[in-house]
């Protein structure tokens, strides 16, 4: 059970944001939804490539003694989180900045009252 | 090596590089004349055309091309990215590259007198890099790249229009769906990559094994990409963002959408392709299940988008939703296919799925243009306001006949060609879905008769008085894909035997998708 | 702002800068690279956006300028491939590894001391993605800045 | 509570109940399943690109066309960013 | 060559467009039996509303939203159903989407 704790944190993550972006009316709050699910996605990938007492895969100053490959986390992740982090950031900017639009032209951050667009 | 052997070589990755290149250096050609950027716009799509094109005569005639990044040979674990470009892919770049040209070409008179345009341009290489990446990929978290710089570049060119709150609106609802949906696909590739350590679509193809998690996964990504692809009941950002779009992004917003077809396609025939007939519980196969999922997805589109169609006055909402019809009827065939995977009408109604995808570009994309022409010349949106247009918009009247004639699928165009294989098809697998997919047709063509009749013929309107022809450009642009739509619909064959039928044998063969890489070890 | 907050900026702009770019040309020795640096050296700009008001810095940067040093950024980072196509006849080819001539020294094998002349073409597109990042989030942060403290949008 | 907070909560926590069975199913947290990819990559960073880091060298080397489409899409939200605030001029 | 195979039946444009030419010369002949007494410009082309007078083409037309009056009027609680589906709220879409990977988790879960 107790190795599995961050998977649920991950879990826990994505579904807080789902819920945010379900249940809250705010905008803002949608985004900080989205941003919450994004993290926990992030979460996910870097424990994925966790090794137990592993160290990072860098070879400048390495603690002598250390054997590789089998003490050092898995570096593809890592990647990947790095990808998707700036991903996170792009489209932060852009919801934004939207939202900040969206705010002027309709008076109010309520999802509920920001619908022009139905049937 | 000559030079055009190299340029072969190379041209998986120049196909990509070339649009890429264009867009970065956009803003600082913008900078010396507008003329000269969008012409330096349509040149380089140009070139890419060319790369596309060689590129298809090779993969043609020779089978599929793997490009490696950064490296001559593939080595055992495969930890590079590369590019497996097979005849399924190339048919959708080709649809790709031809709606972007033709969104270039519509744009220069269209949007003439807007300011920010070489934003616009580079957002629209952007998204049309983005759709050629997804489709020509063969690394799955790289498609996951892709597929979030469609949605961002897409995003801001909905909201192109930021003085009307509703186009904000639509950009807004657009970006929340598809981070939410990329978001999910990412998660799914984490699932994958915990499983088999591998981010390459014909490894992890070759190793899958069908487990809980692979199912999972595939739910997922089911899911998201047909989000992404405007099926029911996910559709509703479809008619919101199609409708306030500028009608030329209309196109490269489509050529986005088609590409996460694409991704569903690719995720059930050759991802999944070697468990799709593995037992379920009750002695089900697993293509039967997944095949009948499509199909009702399938069948709720097609009657959500032509009902709700029906009883709009908004034009270019309404054409949204005749989209999402047309999505459902490219999901009812590969649906049918899938489910009746092995039977020889499998391969005929995955040939009618894949030339729909061309006829469903071609044909709602001729409709968005003379929607925007009629905006481009009363600039009103509402049915209810115009009427008569006839009178001085002949040519665009003829277009919209014909778009209208061709998305409701009447002989001799092409949306009926491709509907032709769906219902015969469809018909052995199950007469009703047949039934219904008519009915879909019939209430299509009830559509856009109230179309022509509210807006091009009646009498004229005293606030229409002033409207004239649409400009060139824009006709040029209607006319290309008139002719396609009237060239199609007349010699079918030379479609489906060049392109269609390669595809289809490509999605069917996984085993040489997943051989070209694994094998290649 | 006040007078204290205007004085701490000026003291830990500089200190900010300084680390962010060591992070960014350090990419292939140390945690770090160019995205991380230059996140470091927008978040000191936005020190000043905080400090002095975005009108202040919107008079002095122009989003054009920054704009375009973006699109430079990217064209060299896309140009380093294209030279991999040239040099070692693939695209994103790692054509200076192992060439012994800039930043073309293999270390050992194991743990090494640091070595700033090693990595290939990384350092360089480490060097491109960092300039692109620092314009490009420093133009995001500066438009949306400035057009938070106006009334009227468009 | 309205029929849409009941199907909301509904469907919420299906989606959880299998999110969380599903995460059981992955390898234990520190004890990653098979690794044949990441050992490559640990194991020949410094011969094949030259380089200490062994993140860098996914990112830009091993996966730099990744990296390629992440600068791409930082590009296209300033651009996309710039084209939304485009009226706002001093 | 030109004709379209789909294993149960044939599609030929060609041969559809021969009919079709044929099919309006025939129309045309007989078109030509009447055209005879027909003459412009007397009672014959005249508009006869029973008896009522003629309307300006402004009046006569029908706008888009009265069109398919009938049908979308029978169809009045398949409608309300459906708009109230299309709410135009982004929760909803997510909504939506939560809840139809509910389902397919459900079916492929059981299987």
């Amino acid at each position: 059970m107790i190795e599995y704790i961050p998977f649920i944190a991950v879990v826990a993550m994505i579904l807080i944001g789902l819920y945010a972006v379900m249940f809250r009316r705010n905008l803002i709050k949608i985004v900080i939804g989205i941003s919450i699910i994004e993290s926990g996605v992030n979460l996910f990938l870097i424990i994925l490539g966790y090794r137990d007492g592993g160290v990072a895969p860098i070879f400048t100053s390495l603690p002598p003694g250390t054997k590789y490959p089998e003490e050092m986390v898995l570096p593809v992740p890592q990647a990947l989180t790095l990808t998707s982090i700036v991903i996170g950031v792009a489209v932060l900017a852009l919801m934004l900045s939207l939202v900040m639009h969206i705010y002027r032209k309709y008076g109010t951050l309520d999802v509920q009252k920001i619908r022009r667009l139905k049937e | 090596m000559t030079f055009l052997e190299a340029l072969l070589q190379h041209s998986p990755a120049l196909v990509i590089a070339t649009p890429l290149l264009s867009a970065f250096l956009l803003p600082l050609v913008g900078r010396i004349n507008a003329k000269v950027r969008d012409v330096f716009a349509l040149v380089m799509l140009g070139v890419t055309c060319c790369f596309v094109g060689l590129l298809a005569s090779d993969v043609l005639s020779h089978g599929p091309r793997v490009y490696i990044f950064g490296a001559q040979n593939l080595n055992v674990p495969l930890v590079r990215i590369l590019f497996e470009v097979d005849s399924m892919g190339i048919f959708m770049a080709i649809i790709t590259v031809m709606l972007a040209v033709i969104a270039v070409i519509y744009s220069w008179s269209f949007l003439r007198r807007e300011d920010g345009l070489d934003k616009y341009y580079t957002l629209l290489l952007l998204v049309v890099t983005s759709a050629l990446g997804m489709e020509l990929t063969g690394d799955i978290f790289n498609f996951f790249v892709f597929l979030e710089i469609s949605c961002i570049a897409s995003c801001a060119l909905i909201a192109f229009w930021v003085a009307e709150g509703e186009a904000l609106e639509a950009a807004f609802k657009y970006i929340v769906i598809s981070s939410v949906g990329a978001l999910f696909i990412l998660f799914a590739i984490g699932i994958f990559y915990a499983q088999y350590n591998a981010l390459n679509i014909a490894t992890l193809a070759h190793l899958l094994q069908f487990t809980f998690l692979d199912k999972f996964a595939l739910v997922i990504l089911l899911v998201s990409l047909g989000m992404k692809a405007g099926l029911a009941p996910m559709h509703m950002w479809l008619p919101d963002t199609y409708g306030r779009a500028p009608p030329s992004i209309v196109l490269i917003i489509m050529s986005a959408t088609l590409a996460s077809f694409y991704g569903i396609l690719r995720v059930v025939f050759t991802f999944y392709g070697n468990v799709l007939t593995t037992s379920l519980r009750f002695s089900l196969p697993a293509h039967v299940v997944i095949g009948w999922i499509l199909i009702a997805l399938a069948i709720v589109s097609i009657l959500i988008g032509v009902i709700m169609a029906l009883v709009q006055t908004d034009l270019l909402r309404l054409i949204g939703y005749v989209a999402v019809a047309e999505i459902g009827y490219m999901f009812l065939a590969i649906g049918a296919s899938v489910a009746s995977l092995g039977a020889p009408y499998a391969t005929v109604a995955l040939h009618g799925g894949i030339l729909h995808i061309f006829n469903d570009a071609v044909d709602i994309g001729l409709l968005f243009l003379v929607a925007g022409a009629i905006y481009y010349v009363t600039k009103k949106r509402s049915l209810d306001d115009i009427s008569g247009l006839a009178r001085t918009m002949k040519f665009t009247t003829i277009f919209f006949m014909i778009g209208l004639l061709a998305v409701a699928g009447m002989p001799p165009l092409n949306g009926f060609t491709s509907k032709f294989l769906i219902y015969e098809s469809v018909y052995q697998l199950n007469p009703i879905l047949s039934i219904i997919a008519l009915l879909g047709s019939i209430l299509l063509l009830a559509i856009f008769v109230k179309v022509l009749y509210a807006a091009f013929l009646g009498s004229e309107l005293p606030a229409l008085k002033g409207v004239t022809e649409a400009p060139k450009s824009m006709l040029l642009a209607m006319g290309f894909l008139a002719g396609f739509a009237i060239f199609i619909g007349l010699f079918p064959n030379l479609l489906l035997d060049t392109l269609v039928k390669p595809a289809a044998s490509a999605l069917l063969d996984h085993a040489q998708y997943i051989s070209m890489v694994v094998g290649g070890l | 702002m006040t007078k204290i907050v205007k004085t701490t900026a000026n003291i830990l702009f500089p200190f900010t800068m300084i680390f962010g770019l060591y992070v960014i040309a350090h990419g292939h020795l140390t945690p770090g690279g160019g995205f991380q640096g230059g996140a470091i050296v927008v978040s000191g700009c936005a020190l000043l956006l905080v400090a002095y008001g975005s009108s202040w810095v919107f008079d002095r940067i122009k989003d054009k300028r920054l704009a375009a040093f973006e699109s430079l950024g990217a064209i060299g980072f896309i140009t380093i491939a294209f030279l991999g196509l040239v040099f070692s006849a693939v695209f994103f080819g790692n054509f200076l590894a192992g060439s012994e001539t800039i930043f073309g020294t293999t270390p050992a094998t194991g743990s090494t001391l640091s070595d700033f002349n090693t990595g290939g073409v990384l350092p360089l597109m480490n060097f491109a993605v960092g300039v692109k990042v620092i314009a490009g989030l420093f133009v995001i942060v500066l438009v949306m800045a400035y057009a938070s403290s106006i009334k009227e949008l468009s | 509570m309205d029929n849409r907070t009941v199907a909301g909560i509904l469907v919420f926590s299906i989606v959880a109940v299998f999110f969380l069975f599903s995460v059981f199913l992955i390898h234990p947290f520190g004890e990653p399943g098979p690794v044949q990819m990441d050992d490559y990559i640990i194991t020949h960073t410094q011969n094949e690109t030259g380089t200490n880091n062994g993140v860098t060298a996914v990112v830009f080397d091993y996966r730099g066309f990744d990296t390629l489409g992440e600068a791409t899409i930082l590009f296209s939200a300033v651009a996309g960013v710039l084209l939304i605030f485009r009226k706002v001029r001093h | 060559m030109f004709s379209l195979e789909s294993g149960s039946g044939f599609w030929n444009p060609l041969l559809w467009i021969l009919v079709l030419v044929i099919t309006f010369l025939l129309f045309y002949g007989i078109r030509g039996f009447g055209k005879s007494t027909y003459k412009k410009g007397t009672e014959q082309t005249k508009v006869f509303l029973s008896g009522n007078k003629e309307t300006t083409p402004e009046e006569m037309h029908i706008k888009a939203s009265n069109l398919y009056w009938g049908f979308t009027t029978s169809m009045k609680s398949l409608y309300s159903v459906l708009r109230k589906m299309h709410s135009g709220n982004t929760s909803d879409y997510i909504l939506w989407f939560v809840l139809v990977l509910a389902v397919l988790f459900l079916i492929l879960g059981v299987l």
